[in-house]
């Protein structure tokens, strides 16, 4: 067992920082946005150095309390590079923040931003299962919070209904919780990992259905993904990039963690214990979603909606390819993860550029490359990516996703099936807005300029989507180190927290 | 040495196509005469159409332009090329270059500059005059292909002089025997390939003015009917040869020709015109029926070429 | 080159195709002419459709001021050597519309005519004849009206452009009349 | 390890009072009821995590001469970290009741409704 | 070794360059041209047999990819690569709205398809190429309709590629290995042992190549990607594009050489003679819908994959004189209808319209345009001595001599009909009356004409030699282990039933036309007279107020044969897929309705979700 206690500045900066920023708001509004991009760099910068210095697996052990007794941070290689990408994330939206935070309370949205970012880091690294829940409840108070800023009042709608949903959830997940414990007695997810077994299997099952669904509200799975629309249309853009590119990749990482490591049963193919698989469970789920997730973005007019439908079928997308339970599955799963987050991300601050010069309906779009080239071919980028066209990002997670339902085989090629079809779907409204940008005469001809501020976390994002799609290396190698720890939950997850204990 | 050779060829040459010129204007003098006998008439002297052609090649003309000419003498000239590949009785000018599907394409050839010519005359009369043989070539074109086709695969060779060998040594031994299904269709389609009644749409002169010919005069109505009469000589030139097993000389080839020409003739005397999409519909049925009959015929008798 | 022009004017004699202009009640002498009672095609000669592929140009009857102008257009389109027969008394005289403020009295003061064919009507076995007439005339060499036409143009010009003038399009004329008033 | 399922009481009450709340969201279309629906369910789930802690046999989890803490080999303490999760909790869910009532106050000073499904209209 | 890499790594320089400098448009073309040219240099050092590999970390596994020439990797890389130059050279003059980076972007993909020896670069590339074609079709119009045409496409391909993509992991499952080979020559082993299985394996593959050549039932989108695409682009589009499909069928189809016991038709394994008959009805269907358009770029569009399928038709029998007859008529197919289609390009580019009712005449405007169109369509209608005849004569041997009649028939039919159109197409373009609009245009440009003598040239030449395109085809038929046909010289063409000299026919029409001129030339004097002076049934022209245009017959050319072939029109597989998007988009928009914007609704949903689990959790209980 690794310690490095210093990696505890990876949570409680952010979320010293926050709190601290009205402070800094008394003197000057625009140093609580630069704080915000500072504590983000510093947050970055120490994640790639965990990253490329090869700290990781680590653990970070507070006051002695030597897990699975105390509370403690875990960072393998999943939580490094999904700690980067969302740090990332965060600190290209905080720049993009610096330009368009100009509503309302400038201060308290930057206070709420970077308690989000700091919560879901907190989310990825915890070895401790309440602890999930309570960095749950603090992004979902501060995602809450920001979903309700912006001009519009139905912000406000979309806001309420995500916490009415959230809070749902998060009660499900708490009931699971509790179920668990009064099973084995202790909250480290190390040592519940190893002791499922001994567990009553009908309240494990029972337990697992709780916690799925209550997990399945932030990962965005169909039915209980209601809020992802109106959430996600209502919020400003930089919001909802948040929401996709962060939010939604803690929704996942704490479902595959609880799920994989958590109830986990080491095969060929990873499945759980209790009665009832939880693997099969998410995989339908997972195809539900992106089936219902494409089909409703066809139809929408509205460029945000779709997005945002979009947003949550390719969430099911990444919940099939967890479903899959090896490692290659897990492997596409974190990989289409990545792009996402960095696509989606970026189309949602394309599209805010956008919507600040006009509408955001679908045939806004048209003409854009005459008003803008530089955000019409950025656009066509991140749509390319999403679409797993090569060249680009998205092509590796697709290949490797399809790859790895038909090794798996079975009923996994009829999901696949169902799974592409839905991608010749999303292709189809994709190109429909592609062909828009390039071929329409715009309506108005006045151009867009796009300061420098918003230009360099798009150019920031698109340069990095082509750079793995040219090197998937980049991403691939931690991603399928990230993969192991997920099927191998023993050696992957467990031994390295608690060193001492026996599987059963 | 290969200038003798293709001085000798040339020569030749000049004669077959001096012999097919006459053949095919005595061909359509007789038949005028046979249709003037038929309505009762006296009718003009059987070489009328020497006369006339003469005539037309010494009166003045109009020209609409360069592609005007090269038009109308492309639309001549292949049939006159095509002509060197028909074994012609015993003889033939190329026969290892006999290939049938060489030239039915080459006579397309003539076609396609026939077509040219008149169309760039501008008039609308030969458009529509064009549209409707070309229609009408739609029709015709595919039951000879299922003729052609089942008798390249019934003699296994796709040489016209090598189809006429396999069928010396008697009456028994000719194609006409063989697949009388077959030679019913191409008998028919003949009829419409020298564009007789009941399949003169194209040219029908109180309609559309004699439709392509329309802007044509003097040389250049000429040159149409040089390819007329090679044209009735070379088609059914190729009918003798597939299916009435050509012949020892020239005489009873012409015999055999005009045989099937009077046929010919006989049904132009007494069926009127149809209209277009009829005649190309008419082929797309009894003779395709006919020749895709023939061909299941011969498929089942001749069973699969080793190949 | 005497032989020459001998031997093709020999066979244009006998072989004439010819274009037929149908203006009148002449036209009704035509289809017994062609067909099996009198059969003029015995002499090569056949009805032929557009004015480029015909040598002679046949008009049956009076000739209107609006249809002298389609007579001659479509004489000039011809090509030579070409000939032309009048038909009927209406194109020797105007007939019995001699008086008519509308219908032309000579057809030779506009084009060339190589043959006039007297009567009203002539009968079958006139036109025969004057196509036998033809016949010899462009045998010997003596039917040029179509040389005439080129040579004396002018003359024939200021005949036509004399009578075509009152054609001129109705309303022109009611406009200058309205300036004048 | 503790029996906890022997509080049927206390148990069937959690149950009672989530479902109560749930019953008062689905049912409800005012927001402020809304959000008093989702306080049950929170007061549900806390009585929940009360009563996984003990037994009506248990004793306090704290060591003195009289209190055994094992009897015939069982331990019967009271488990006393649920305690400190329930106040987590209800520290949470009043966090988020406030900011659900903070986002209330906005739309109805927006919308001029609390009524869910007017609002839905408005926003079409 | 380095010039394999050549291949690939200067098309994509030059595309970058090209994308950077792409506001300078001369320059643009400049740069795109060079690089073509360049790549041509590298091509030319390239031998048979020369392959370079690297292995690539990925999916946890070490995969070899790899690059290899094969003698049919070589034959289509020429002919891509040759008419790309020809096609770039030809647009440093026309203003065509073509990005060039994307051309050449779809060439390093189109050399790296050829050149690939593992499915996973295969795959790769063959998307690569998709999108940029998409790309470069959305340049076209800029209009709603364009957009459709490339989406249409889109659609299409990416579904065929998806399907191709199944194909290739369920084969990688089965081999575990992703090398061309290996897995072709996997199914050849199990051939026997799993029919069944190999053909449903294959038959993903073939839907990929099938919609991208084009082939019946998938032909539909390739009238609207063509009417709509940039002008420049078509030609590549339709002559080089539209072959990949015929390089993926020419991997698989050596598997039916081991296909021998299966159930057949006249000795020919059933799979083929599916094949064969795709194509076939490709042909007729693709000739039959030319009939009836107007739009230049569509007709030339149907005639496209029409001629696919006759090519489809022969490589599919995979005899000696089929694999030669197919490969042959590609070649053939694209300089015949690079030539149409450069020249379609000039038209349009000097009169601006795509409608070829209005146009007319334009022989006397562009007498050397007119030429090369006029030499196109006679080489596509396959008439000697022009290249095609050779091909399509073959075509037809190939399939007699299996006793395929009826199959035979209907690609005759598609022949004669394709004479059909290009008169069509011939007369309304270029032939009739000229209309008054056009009097101010001008002949092409002098590097136009340069282009369209070397058209010219080359379908002469290849027609009377084509022994120079049949030497390296028989190499490629002896690379796939069937005996080549015999030659005999530069200019025969040997067929099953009968072999031609191309010299001493192409001498014969020489001479005939020699006479014919002499002919032409001692018969009576003509005059020449404008296009006005024509019958017109007495009336006067310019009293009838007649224009050009009025004196144009070819709005609806072929109207009478509407009637008949109605039927054929009636199958509307085009209604198929769209009515298959209708559907989708309805289902679409009836789920959409899941979110009503109703909280208590999401509430619902979530509630019942659970219940559900919950119950389901009960009965495994």
């Amino acid at each position: 067992m690794k310690t490095y206690n210093f990696a505890a500045l990876l949570v409680g900066v952010p979320l010293l920082m926050a709190f601290s920023i009205p402070l800094f708001g008394f003197i000057s509004k625009q140093l609580a946005k630069w704080i915000t991009v500072l504590t983000l760099t510093f947050e970055f910068l120490f994640s790639l150095y965990i990253l490329l210095w090869h700290v990781y697996p680590f653990n970070v052990i507070m006051g002695n309390w030597v897990p699975p007794f105390g509370e403690n941070l875990y960072i393998g290689s999943l939580a490094t590079i999904l700690i980067v990408v969302i740090s990332f994330v965060g600190l290209m939206i905080s720049i993009y923040n610096l330009w368009s935070a100009k509503y309302g309370d400038v201060v308290h949205f930057a206070l709420l931003f970077l308690m989000f970012v700091g919560g879901s880091i907190g989310l990825i690294s915890t070895g401790d299962i309440f602890n999930v829940f309570i960095f749950m409840e603090i992004t979902g108070i501060s995602s809450y919070a920001l979903a309700a800023y912006g001009p519009e009042r139905r912000a406000l709608g979309g806001a309420f209904k995500y916490l009415v949903i959230s809070s749902i959830g998060s009660t499900l997940y708490l009931f699971g919780v509790l179920l668990i414990y009064t099973q084995l007695g202790t909250l480290n997810i190390a040592e519940i990992a190893a002791r499922i077994s001994q567990t009553t299997p009908g309240l494990l099952t029972f337990a697992g259905i709780l916690l799925v669904a209550g997990l399945a509200v932030e990962a965005e799975l169909f039915p209980f993904n209601g809020w992802v629309p109106d959430t996600y249309t209502g919020a400003i853009n930089p919001v909802s990039a948040t929401l996709s590119g962060i939010g939604s990749v803690g929704g996942v990482y704490v479902l595959i963690r609880i799920v994989m490591t958590v109830f986990g049963k080491n095969g060929n193919f990873v499945s759980t214990y209790g009665n009832l698989d939880l693997m099969t469970l998410i995989a339908i789920l997972g195809t539900a979603t992106v089936v219902i997730g494409e089909l409703s973005a066809l139809v929408q007019t509205n460029i945000k909606k779709m997005l945002a439908y979009s947003s949550m079928a390719q969430m099911g997308l990444v919940a099939m390819a967890f479903s899959i339970g090896s490692r290659l599955g897990a492997y596409a799963g974190i990989f289409q993860l990545i792009n996402h987050s960095i696509a989606k991300a970026m189309l949602f601050l394309i599209l805010g550029v956008i919507v600040s010069f006009g509408g955001e309906r679908v045939e806004d779009m048209k003409g854009l490359w005459y008003k803008s080239p530089f955000l019409a071919v950025t656009f066509t980028i991140g749509a390319l990516s999403l679409l797993g066209l090569p060249l680009f990002g998205g092509f590796w997670s697709k290949f490797a996703l399809v790859d790895a339902s038909f090794q798996r085989g079975g009923w996994y090629d009829f999901i696949m099936a169902i799974v592409l079809f839905a991608s010749v779907v999303e292709a189809f409204y994709y190109l429909k807005v592609v062909g828009y940008i390039f071929t329409s005469k715009p309506a108005v001809s006045e151009k867009i300029k796009v300061e420098i501020s918003p230009a360099i976390p798009i150019a920031a994002f698109a340069i990095l989507i082509i750079a793995i799609g040219i090197f998937p290396q980049i991403v691939s190698g931690i991603s399928y180190s990230a993969a192991h720890e997920l099927t191998d939950k023993m050696s992957g997850y467990v031994l390295n927290v608690i060193p001492t204990i026996v599987g059963h | 040495m290969v200038i003798v050779e293709f001085l000798i060829k040339l020569s030749q040459g000049f004669g077959i196509g001096a012999l097919a010129l006459a053949t095919g204007l005595l061909f359509g003098g007789i038949a005028r005469k046979i249709m003037a006998r038929i309505q009762r008439r006296y009718g003009p002297p059987f070489t009328q159409n020497f006369m006339d052609l003469f005539k037309l090649l010494s009166k003045g003309s109009v020209s609409h332009g360069w592609a005007f000419d090269l038009g109308l003498v492309a639309g001549f000239v292949p049939m006159l090329a095509a002509l060197m590949f028909l074994p012609i009785g015993p003889f033939t000018l190329f026969p290892s270059d006999s290939s049938l599907i060489m030239i039915v394409y080459l006579m397309m050839m003539a076609y396609l500059g026939m077509a040219m010519g008149v169309l760039a005359s501008g008039n609308p009369n030969s458009a529509i005059g064009m549209s409707r043989a070309l229609m009408l070539m739609a029709g015709y074109e595919v039951p000879f292909a299922a003729v052609i086709f089942s008798i390249y695969f019934f003699s296994k060779t796709g040489y016209l002089t090598q189809i006429v060998a396999m069928q010396s040594g008697g009456f028994m031994n000719w194609n006409i025997v063989k697949m009388p299904l077959g030679f019913l269709a191409v008998e028919i389609v003949l009829q419409g390939m020298l564009g007789e009644k009941p399949f003169d749409q194209a040219i029908a002169p109180a309609e559309i003015a004699s439709g392509p010919m329309v802007e044509l005069g003097g040389k250049y109505l000429g040159f149409g009917m040089i390819q007329h009469s090679v044209a009735l000589f070379l088609e059914t030139g190729i009918i003798v040869d597939l299916f009435l097993g050509g012949a020892p000389n020239f005489w009873i080839f012409i015999a055999k020709q005009f045989v099937l020409y009077f046929v010919v003739v006989l049904v132009d005397a007494i069926l009127p015109r149809l209209r277009v999409h009829e005649a190309t519909s008419f082929f797309w049925k009894l003779p395709l029926f006919l020749g895709i009959l023939q061909a299941v015929i011969v498929i089942i008798q001749g069973g699969v070429l080793n190949v | 080159m005497s032989e020459w022009t001998e031997i093709v004017d020999y066979f244009r004699g006998r072989s004439m195709w010819m274009l037929h202009y149908c203006t009148g009640c002449g036209a009704i002498e035509l289809p017994p002419t062609m067909t099996s009672r009198w059969d003029m095609e015995r002499f090569g000669i056949t009805p032929m459709a557009t004015p480029r592929q015909a040598d002679i140009l046949l008009i049956t009857g009076y000739l209107a001021i609006k249809t002298l102008k389609r007579v001659i257009y479509t004489y000039e389109q011809m090509q030579p050597p070409k000939w032309v027969l009048g038909f009927g008394s209406c194109t020797i005289n105007g007939g019995i519309y001699w008086d008519s403020y509308n219908v032309i009295e000579r057809l030779d003061k506009y084009i060339p005519v190589d043959i006039y064919i007297a009567g009203c009507m002539p009968r079958p076995e006139a036109i025969l004849d004057s196509f036998v007439k033809l016949k010899e005339m462009v045998q010997n060499g003596e039917a040029k009206g179509y040389e005439k036409y080129v040579k004396n143009y002018e003359w024939y010009k200021a005949n036509q452009d004399k009578v075509l003038k009152r054609t001129k399009p109705v309303l022109e004329r009611i406009e200058k009349v309205t300036k004048i008033g | 390890m503790i029996d906890f399922l022997q509080n049927w009481i206390y148990l069937t009450g959690a149950m009672a009072l989530v479902g109560i709340g749930l019953y008062i969201v689905l049912t409800n279309t005012n927001i402020l009821r809304i959000i008093v629906g989702l306080n049950i369910v929170d007061s549900g789930t806390n009585l929940f995590i009360v009563t996984i802690a003990w037994h009506p046999k248990s004793v306090m989890p704290i060591y003195t001469a009289t209190n055994n803490l094992v009897v015939d080999g069982h331990v019967v303490a009271a488990d006393p970290l649920p305690q400190s999760l329930v106040l987590t909790a209800i520290v949470i869910g009043l966090g988020t009741t406030a900011l659900a009532l903070a986002i209330a106050v906005k739309i109805y000073q927006k919308y001029g409704t609390l009524d869910v499904r007017k609002i839905k209209e408005e926003d079409k | 070794m380095s010039s394999l890499l050549a291949l690939l790594l200067v098309p994509v320089t030059g595309s970058i360059v090209a994308a950077i400098i792409q506001r300078y448009r001369l320059a643009e073309r400049l740069v795109s041209f060079s690089t073509f040219v360049v790549t041509l240099l590298f091509l030319i050092d390239i031998r048979v047999g020369d392959a370079f590999t690297w292995s690539l970390g990925f999916l946890g596994k070490n995969i070899e990819m790899g690059l290899q020439i094969t003698p049919l990797s070589i034959f289509m890389l020429y002919m891509t690569i040759a008419f790309g130059v020809l096609l770039t050279f030809f647009d440093l003059t026309e203003r065509s709205k073509m990005k060039s980076f994307l051309l050449l972007l779809t060439l390093a993909a189109s050399n790296w398809i050829f050149m690939a020896t593992d499915f996973l670069s295969f795959f790769f590339a063959w998307e690569l190429m998709g999108w940029a074609s998409i790309l470069a079709i959305f340049g076209g119009r800029r209009t709603a309709e364009s957009r459709h045409g490339a989406l249409y496409y889109a659609m299409m391909s990416i579904g065929g590629s998806y399907s191709m993509l199944i194909g290739i992991f369920l084969l990688s499952n089965l081999t575990g290995s992703f090398s061309i080979q290996q897995n072709v020559s996997y199914l050849v082993s199990i051939m026997t042992v799993h029919p069944w299985w190999v053909l449903g394996i294959v038959s993903m593959f073939f839907v990929a190549f099938m919609v991208k050549s084009g082939i019946f039932p998938f032909h539909t989108w390739v009238p609207y990607t063509y009417g709509e695409s940039p002008d420049g682009f078509v030609p590549y589009l339709s002559s080089v594009m539209s072959k990949y499909g015929i390089y993926g069928f020419l991997i698989f189809l050596p598997l039916t050489l081991s296909l021998r016991n299966v159930p057949g038709v006249l000795g020919l394994p059933w799979p083929n003679y599916t094949l064969v008959w795709f194509g076939s009805i490709t042909a007729v269907v693709g000739s039959v819908l030319a009939f009836m358009q107007d739009d230049v770029k569509k007709l030339f569009a149907y005639s496209s994959f029409s001629n696919l399928g006759f090519i489809l038709a022969a490589i599919a029998l995979f005899t000696p004189i089929g694999l030669t007859a197919g490969l042959f008529h590609a070649f053939n197919h694209l300089l015949f209808n690079g030539a149409i289609f450069i020249t379609v390009v000039a038209v349009i580019s000097k009169v601006g319209i795509t409608r070829m009712s209005e146009m007319g005449g334009l022989w006397q405007k562009m007498p050397l345009t007119f030429l090369t169109f006029f030499v196109g369509i006679a080489s596509a209608a396959g008439i000697p001595p022009f290249a095609g005849f050779g091909s399509k004569w073959m075509i037809f041997q190939a399939m007699i001599s299996h006793g395929l009649i009826f199959a035979t028939v209907l690609l005759f039919f598609a022949s004669i009909a394709s004479f059909l159109y290009l008169m069509r197409a011939f007369h309304a373009i270029f032939l009739g009356q000229l209309s008054h609009k056009y009097d101010n245009v001008k002949e092409i440009s002098a590097i136009g004409k340069i282009t369209e003598v070397f058209l010219i040239g080359a379908l002469i030449f290849f027609g009377i030699f084509p022994g120079f395109i049949l030497d390296p085809i028989n190499s490629i038929v002896g690379s796939f282990g069937l005996k080549p046909l015999p030659t005999s010289g530069y200019e025969y063409i040997n067929g099953f039933f009968s072999s031609v000299n191309m010299v001493s026919i192409f001498i014969v029409v020489i001479v005939a036309f020699i006479f014919g001129f002499l002919l032409f030339a001692v018969s009576a004097k003509h005059k020449k007279v404008p296009q006005e002076d024509n019958y017109t049934a007495g009336q006067i022209p310019k009293d009838w107020n007649l224009t050009p245009e009025m004196y144009q017959f070819s709005y609806d050319f072929y109207e009478p044969m509407d009637k008949e072939i109605a039927p054929f029109l009636k199958i509307k597989i085009d209604g198929f897929f769209k009515g298959f998007g209708d559907s989708v988009e309805y289902l679409g928009s009836s789920i959409k309705e899941i979110f009503t914007g109703n909280v208590q609704i999401y509430t619902y949903l979530a509630i019942g979700g659970l219940v559900i689990f919950v119950i389901a959790g009960w009965i495994v209980w």
